[in-house]
């Protein structure tokens, strides 16, 4: 038994130095004015109030080009085909699933968008339409990919490949989408012995680095077979090494995440959320992160 | 209140203050961890806190969808230890509802609807002290809540009271000073554009002292829009800071 | 029952209509509808009609014990009732209804209970034990538009007509007396706050005082301006997320101004005409004040639009008409008895053909009766404070 | 706020006769309980299946004074659609105390000891019935105390797994119900009022509580518990095992009362 | 939020980690998240606490008031709770959402101070029979991450601890009529003893073990759960069965000694942390929501 009591901490005035702070960036909030120039295109978070582009949300601006948009800090997921995403079904309805997603309109994954037992080709029958629940039901997670976006900005998702599909044993981590670093691939076997799925909508998924074995269960086959411990020790490392890293807002990608696993070596699991040691392995990882860029 | 001065001949007020000063304010982003936005503020002894959800699928009946812009869902409580004398009940009555449907059309007239056709946006205010202005401090904020989870706005919301004692004009009026029966001006005003998107006033003022009073209000809420900016700026910049690559 | 939409084209003919400055029953932008004002048999019991909107106050008092904060001071209680006498759209569990509610329950509270319009410490019976409460309950009868200002005029119409009995105290006896014995005693009133609305549209581009229901099914938002004669401002209250400048807040408030000084005018001419019937002891009460007239269906007011172009559009109609005469030739007949056109086969009802015909041509405008020749009726649909125009052409 | 206006309101300030009576001479130590019946001995037991024609089940049960009925409606569509689970129906507990059934006339709106005993009852009873027979439906169980002299919610179990074994909603097995009051080192099974309540008012002793326990007796699973007062562990911990016992000892009552009202349900067999 | 969607695959990880005593974050069967306590945070009431345990965030303000004692019980004071489960920490509690839950966390709340040690109500008395002191403890839930009624009752606890009653004088006039007087002073005041005020201890049975201080996912793996309030001296106030699945007996008995052991040992680091809150007196830095 152990329980830690404490008084709150006060929070650490961030040092602002000059140095390396933000003179690289252009940070607006709702209301500034970004440039009266008619040249340039509006993107997200901005709006033209009297010819004047201006920003809506409080954020990063960002130019491609000539689109402006300004990116928040925080916000739910916006979704663009192609997104690896990590969801979880909330309604079971005619011919589609529910999905939430952290988008501001809950998600759709079509039964035509899955691959169903026994092959990609297969005609999707009434018979299939009624067993829907067997494969996904409330509650379930999945792995899927952005197929397309409705007009009105939901989500269409598809799991067609093996490599997406219903999520077996492991352990969900929800963290803003904005703190997920694009990459080109978003699943990651760590070479500490687990598997990450990072969805660009800021769902994380750790489980256990899979056998060979299960390459062909397609997907709709989850084994309740008991995760050794060791590998349930490296996932509840790598959740709370997460948590960590989302708390101090480091951008989360396989290197971020395998350092900062490294430098909670030292410390026991359960301490790594506390606050001081919270903050020196992130610390810690920080530093070794600006090594390797520098 | 016969016996209360609420502008002394020196021209101070009865916590000390000029006429047109503020009371200090203290605010914070990102209180909640769950929420998608949240903010704390501190105006003088008034504490506030907001949350917002969203925006995401329109929970409960399916039929208040809109089908152009999002629906802005605001309710306002305070919490039973809240004011000098115990509230029975923390929300539910006709000054709370009045209140949450105040919230709600402010927000309306800032926040970019029309850019989340079929969602909800939830604002969620609770007044943990009451000390005047209980108004006001919600929409401040709510303001930096909507900002917190990255919502598009127009512009800030920033809201203050005012009063008029002896042909002056007292802006952010504490609970002793509003509770005494004078004219009390409350407004909601967008600075930059100065488009007010709420006014609300109560007991008798005569006409030709409006203009004076509801220039001291707007003053005020500069004054305010002024301290909730550098509270936005100072939590970008920090959190910018951490998150850069 | 859900209200019904206003549909997309009605919309768009008022939104115009505003924007070429006119009003759909013809008044001016800054108009009021007819206010009439009428009191019941009892004292503190009032209708106030505007226009169509009909709204009924009626005060009552009790002896009650004071608040513990305010134990010299009586207590005034206000309430509002919508029912669904009056729009089908008003239930209490349709959310939208009970925002209203809450919206005109407050408004009243604060322009007439915050601006201490009433002198409640006179309704002290004995400090800390008894007080009068003052209950001012307002019920809409029909709704068209404005509310606010229909039932912010009965309420004060209804506190300034009511008589509560009188009391006496010795030593520790309290003794209500009866109308009979004693004359009932008036409130003491210090001044007569009323509400003036001012419709916004097109993001307060145009402003319109008293908007009737379909102005305000389009409007962006409302300001409400509550002032008394003496150009003090009790409340202002602006709804509906609208963005304003503070000049035109100001503008209100001279608009209302003028308007409150009116409606008080009224206000006093109507009770003061209330007392003089009352002593002269003629009849009063409801029953007097609805006008004795012949109940014919089809009877109508003159339409208060301005007519003219709609005339000369009507006739350039009828000029660039054809008559298709055709169509009295060969009526096309579907099957016996249906499809007929212009004279034919007796109706069902056994009625002369004549009746018929005379009670319709009662209906239409003189003016555009043409006997004999083409009778052509155009009415125009502006479908304002229940006048239904119907384009119609008939040959006959 | 509504009030009940169809009854003549005593004044605003008014107490209950009750209060003058004098404090009951209690001690804290109870030596003889009404009748022959010992410290551990659960009142004599009256229970009868099926006496609301109207409810798909229904039961009464008499326990020395205090007298309990239950109907049960259901398996019918769920009134809450937003509930996600799908999987296994629900079931909505309602327990009303009458308004004469106390000493202190009651309200007839529920309040908030009624709401819970109302989740407590739920609670006990959810592990008994087989819910996952009845998706997407709720079976409802409306509960009338209609005189409280001691042990309500024991009694509450008792007589609603019998009505709900009357209206054939298919069940694990019964539940029962048993209460107890410890009083320093002794402890009386299955209270009446007075011994619920009783010398409370001068214990400032140790060990004192009440314990309610529901229990599977096929399964021996413990579905509800519920106990406050002031007690050292190993005194609750023989509590409720005296409590257990006192739930086994039931258990032919409620069996035969409802093996009768199956007989008499059941068509007369073939000859 | 109130409640979370837990799939099956999941339910089944968190189990068989229960089993080998590894919880999803790394903790063992009965360790707690690390715990925030702050008091005196909300300056309008007479004593207030401020726990956060995980994310789960709970605001307590106490506030006393004059009042008339029971008549049962005329020379006593008395407590009154109320539960506020506000929007904030879930959009499910908006309107009356949070009214059920309000309703159970505070029938609770009743049943673990329903005896005569855990608050000394004799020391509320102000005038026998006429006037006593009424303590309105409202709790605020304001974020909820799991393990409510545990916070809740540290909460309760450190806001007894830190409130402050104004004492009274009574002065009698000729006619004998009394007169209650508030001492002006803010120092001249009454303090509660808290020493025997429990902590509540919920364990949740997950697969064949039990766990303390479950999040909201571990609660949902687990069909019931114990709840018991212990004291210092380690007597139980208040147990009860929580869910809708049943206990075996045995298990209910090692769990109570869990509990028993575990609500034991909370209150002296709980203690110890107030007392050293106080002892920074005024200097100490608020931090309220502005941390």
């Amino acid at each position: 038994m152990a329980v830690d009591m404490r008084l709150p901490t006060v929070r650490k005035q961030i040092s602002l130095s000059g140095s390396q702070s933000t003179d690289g960036k252009h940070l607006v909030v709702p209301g500034d004015v970004i440039t009266s120039d008619t040249g340039f295109m509006r993107g997200h978070g901005t709006y033209m109030d009297d010819e004047k582009l201006t920003a809506s949300v409080a954020g990063e601006v960002e130019r491609v080009n000539k689109l402006i948009c300004v990116r928040p800090l925080k916000t739910r997921f916006n979704g663009e085909v192609g997104d690896v995403v990590v969801g979880r079904i909330t309604e079971v309805q005619q011919k589609r699933w529910k999905v939430e997603t952290n988008s501001r309109l809950d998600s759709v994954l079509l039964l035509s968008s899955v691959n169903l037992p026994g092959g990609e080709l297969r005609r999707r029958s009434a018979e299939d339409e009624l067993a829907m629940r067997d494969y996904l039901q409330e509650g379930d997670l999945i792995s899927a990919e952005v197929q397309s976006v409705f007009s009105d900005g939901a989500l269409s998702l598809h799991t067609r490949s093996l490599k997406y599909g219903k999520l077996g044993q492991g352990v969900l981590v929800q963290v803003s989408p904005s703190l997920v670093k694009r990459q080109k691939t978003h699943f990651h076997n760590l070479p500490c012995g687990a598997s990450i799925i990072l969805g660009n909508n800021g769902y994380i998924w750790l489980y256990p680095t899979p056998g060979q074995q299960d390459e062909e269960a397609g997907g709709y086959y989850t084994s309740l077979e008991p995760v050794p411990l060791p590998d349930r020790e490296v996932i509840s490392r790598l959740r709370n090494c997460l948590l960590a890293l989302a708390a101090h807002k480091v951008l989360l990608y396989d290197t971020s995440v395998l350092y900062c696993y490294e430098s909670s070596l030292s410390h026991q699991m359960k301490d790594i959320l506390k606050p001081e040691i919270m903050d020196e392995i992130v610390m810690e990882t920080r530093q070794r992160l600006l090594e390797q860029e520098g | 209140m016969a016996g209360l001065e609420l502008l002394s001949d020196q021209g101070y007020r009865l916590d000390g203050r000029r006429a047109a000063e503020l009371r200090k304010v203290q605010a914070r982003m990102g209180v909640f961890a769950q929420a998608d936005g949240s903010a704390y503020i501190e105006q003088g002894n008034t504490r506030a806190l907001a949350v917002v959800y969203g925006p995401h699928e329109v929970r409960g009946s399916r039929s208040k969808t809109l089908h152009d812009r999002a629906v802005i869902n605001c309710q306002y409580s305070m919490a039973t230890f809240s004011t000098a004398e115990r509230k029975r009940r923390p929300h539910g009555d006709r000054k709370s509802s009045e209140m949450s449907l105040h919230l709600k059309q402010t927000f309306e007239a800032a926040v970019l609807t029309q850019l989340y056709p079929r969602s909800q946006i939830d604002i969620y205010v609770k007044i943990l002290q009451s000390d005047g202005g209980n108004y006001s401090a919600c929409v401040n904020a709510a303001t930096l809540a909507l900002v917190d989870a990255g919502i598009p706005m127009r512009d800030y919301v920033c809201a203050c009271t005012a009063g008029f004692v002896e042909d002056t004009p007292l802006a952010d009026l504490c609970h002793a000073e509003e509770s005494g029966g004078g004219t009390t001006l409350a407004l909601a005003l967008l600075p930059r554009s100065e488009n007010i998107a709420l006014v609300q006033m109560d007991a008798r003022l005569h006409q030709d002292h409006l203009d004076a009073l509801m220039e001291a209000a707007m003053m005020a809420c500069k004054g305010l829009s002024k301290v909730l900016d550098s509270v936005v700026r100072q939590h970008l910049q920090e959190v910018s800071v951490l998150t850069r690559e | 029952m859900r209200e019904t939409p206003l549909s997309n084209c009605e919309r768009l003919f008022l939104l115009k209509a505003i924007e070429e400055k006119k009003r759909l029953d013809g008044r001016q932008a800054y108009d009021y509808r007819n206010i009439k004002i009428t009191f019941g048999t009892d004292y503190g019991c009032c209708t106030v009609c505007l226009g169509k909107t009909r709204v009924l106050a009626q005060v009552s008092c009790e002896l009650v014990p004071p608040k513990d904060s305010r134990p010299t001071e009586g207590i005034m209680f206000f309430n509002l009732e919508l029912s669904s006498m009056a729009s089908p759209g008003f239930q209490p569990s349709r959310k939208q209804s009970s925002e209203l509610l809450v919206t005109l329950n407050r408004q009243l509270e604060r322009c007439l209970r915050n601006s201490k319009c009433i002198d409640t410490e006179s309704l002290c019976v004995v400090s800390g034990e008894k007080v009068w409460q003052i209950r001012v309950d307002v019920h809409v009868l029909n709704h068209d538009g404005n509310l606010m200002d229909a039932a912010s005029i009965a309420a004060i119409s209804a506190l300034c007509h009511f008589r509560r009995p009188d009391v006496a105290i010795q030593g520790r006896d309290i003794t209500v007396f009866s109308p009979e014995e004693r004359d009932p005693v008036p409130l003491s009133i210090y001044h007569m706050p009323i509400c003036v609305s001012f419709a916004f549209f097109q993001q307060g581009t145009y402003l319109l005082v008293d908007p009737c229901e379909k102005e305000e099914l389009v409007m962006d938002g409302l300001l409400v301006i509550a002032m008394n004669k003496h150009r003090e401002i009790c409340s202002v209250q602006s709804s509906g997320g609208i963005m304003l400048l503070k000049d035109q807040v100001i503008r209100c408030s001279k608009i209302a101004s003028v308007k409150v000084s009116e409606i008080t005018e009224l206000i006093n001419k109507a009770l003061e005409n209330d007392r003089q019937v009352r002593k002269e002891g003629g009849k009063f009460g409801f029953a007097e004040s609805i006008p004795k007239e012949r109940i014919t269906a089809l009877k109508r007011e003159q339409a208060p639009v301005e007519m003219k172009d709609i005339e000369e559009t009507a006739d350039e109609i009828v000029r660039e008409a054809e008559a298709p005469s055709e169509a009295v030739h060969s009526p096309v007949i579907v099957a016996t008895g249906t499809g007929q056109v212009g004279e034919g086969l007796q109706n069902t009802w056994g009625l002369e053909e004549e009746d018929a015909e005379e009670e319709f041509q009662g209906g239409m405008d003189g003016k555009e009766k043409k006997k004999g020749t083409v009778c052509v009726c155009v009415c125009v649909c502006v479908g304002c404070a229940g006048f239904t125009h119907e384009t119609i052409v008939q040959l006959v | 706020m509504p009030v009940d206006t169809k009854r003549v309101r005593g004044p605003d300030e008014s107490q209950s006769p009750l209060v003058f009576l004098p404090p009951t001479a209690q001690t804290c130590e109870v030596l003889r309980r009404p009748g022959d019946r010992g410290k551990g001995d659960v009142r004599p037991l009256f229970a009868r299946c099926g006496l609301v024609s109207q409810a798909k089940g229904s039961a009464y049960i008499e326990a020395g004074n205090t007298k309990i009925m239950c109907s049960v409606y259901g398996p019918r569509e769920t009134e809450r659609k937003d509930d996600t689970d799908m999987k296994s129906g629900r079931l909505v507990c309602d327990v009303r105390l009458a308004p004469f059934s106390c000493q202190k006339r009651g309200a007839w709106i529920q309040g908030s000891e009624e709401r819970d005993l109302s989740l407590a009852l739920s609670e006990s009873m959810q592990p008994g019935v087989c819910l996952h027979r009845y998706p997407r439906s709720q079976i409802e169980v409306n509960v009338m105390v209609l005189e409280n002299d001691g042990g309500v919610l024991a009694h509450a179990v008792t007589c609603a797994s019998m009505a709900l074994a009357d209206a054939g909603i298919e069940m694990y097995d019964v539940v029962l119900g048993c209460a107890l009051r410890q009083d320093g080192d002794s402890c009386l099974v299955d209270p009446d009022f007075s011994e619920e309540r009783g010398s409370w008012q001068a214990g400032y002793g140790e060990n004192q509580g009440r314990v309610t326990v529901a229990l599977l007796p096929n399964f021996n699973q413990v579905s509800g518990l519920h106990a406050d007062g002031e007690m050292r562990e190993d005194t609750l911990t023989a509590a409720v095992r005296t409590c257990m016992d006192g739930c086994h000892k039931l258990y032919p009552v409620v069996q035969q009362a409802i093996l009768r009202a199956v007989k008499r349900k059941a068509p007369p067999p073939e000859k | 939020m109130a409640t979370v969607q837990v799939s099956e695959a999941e339910k089944v990880y968190v189990m068989h980690g229960v089993r080998d005593d590894l919880r999803v974050d790394g903790r063992g069967c009965e360790d707690y998240r690390h715990m925030e306590i702050e008091t005196d945070v909300v300056s309008n009431t007479d004593g207030s606490a401020k726990v956060s345990l995980g994310h789960t965030d709970i605001l307590v303000g106490i506030k006393a008031e004059i009042g008339k004692p029971r008549p049962m019980v005329p020379d006593e004071g008395y407590l009154e709770f109320f539960v506020d489960c506000s929007a904030n920490a879930t959009p499910e509690f908006e309107g009356r959402g949070g009214e059920e839950l309000g309703v159970e966390l505070s029938n609770t709340l009743y049943k673990v101070f329903n005896n005569r040690h855990s608050l000394d109500l004799r020391s509320l008395c102000i005038c026998p029979g006429e006037h006593c002191w009424v303590l309105y403890v409202d709790v605020l839930l304001l974020q909820c991450d799991g393990n409510l009624f545990d916070a809740m009752s540290i909460a309760i606890k450190a806001a007894l601890f830190n409130t402050r009653i104004p004492k009274v004088h009574i002065s009698e006039d000729e006619e004998g009529v009394k007169e209650i007087e508030l001492s002006d002073d803010p120092y001249d005041c009454m303090r509660l003893n808290v020493e025997n005020v429990p902590c509540i201890v919920t364990l949740c049975k997950i697969a064949h073990r039990h766990v303390v201080d479950a999040t909201l996912q571990e609660k949902a793996c687990s069909v019931a759960s114990l709840l018991i309030s212990v004291t210092h001296k380690g007597m139980v106030t208040c147990v009860r069965k929580l869910g809708r699945g049943s206990l075996d007996p045995d298990s209910i008995f090692e769990m109570t000694e869990t509990g028993k052991r575990v609500g034991k040992a909370l209150h002296a680091p709980l203690m110890e942390l107030l007392q050293k809150e106080e002892s920074l007196g005024k200097k100490r830095q608020k931090v309220g929501f502005l941390a």
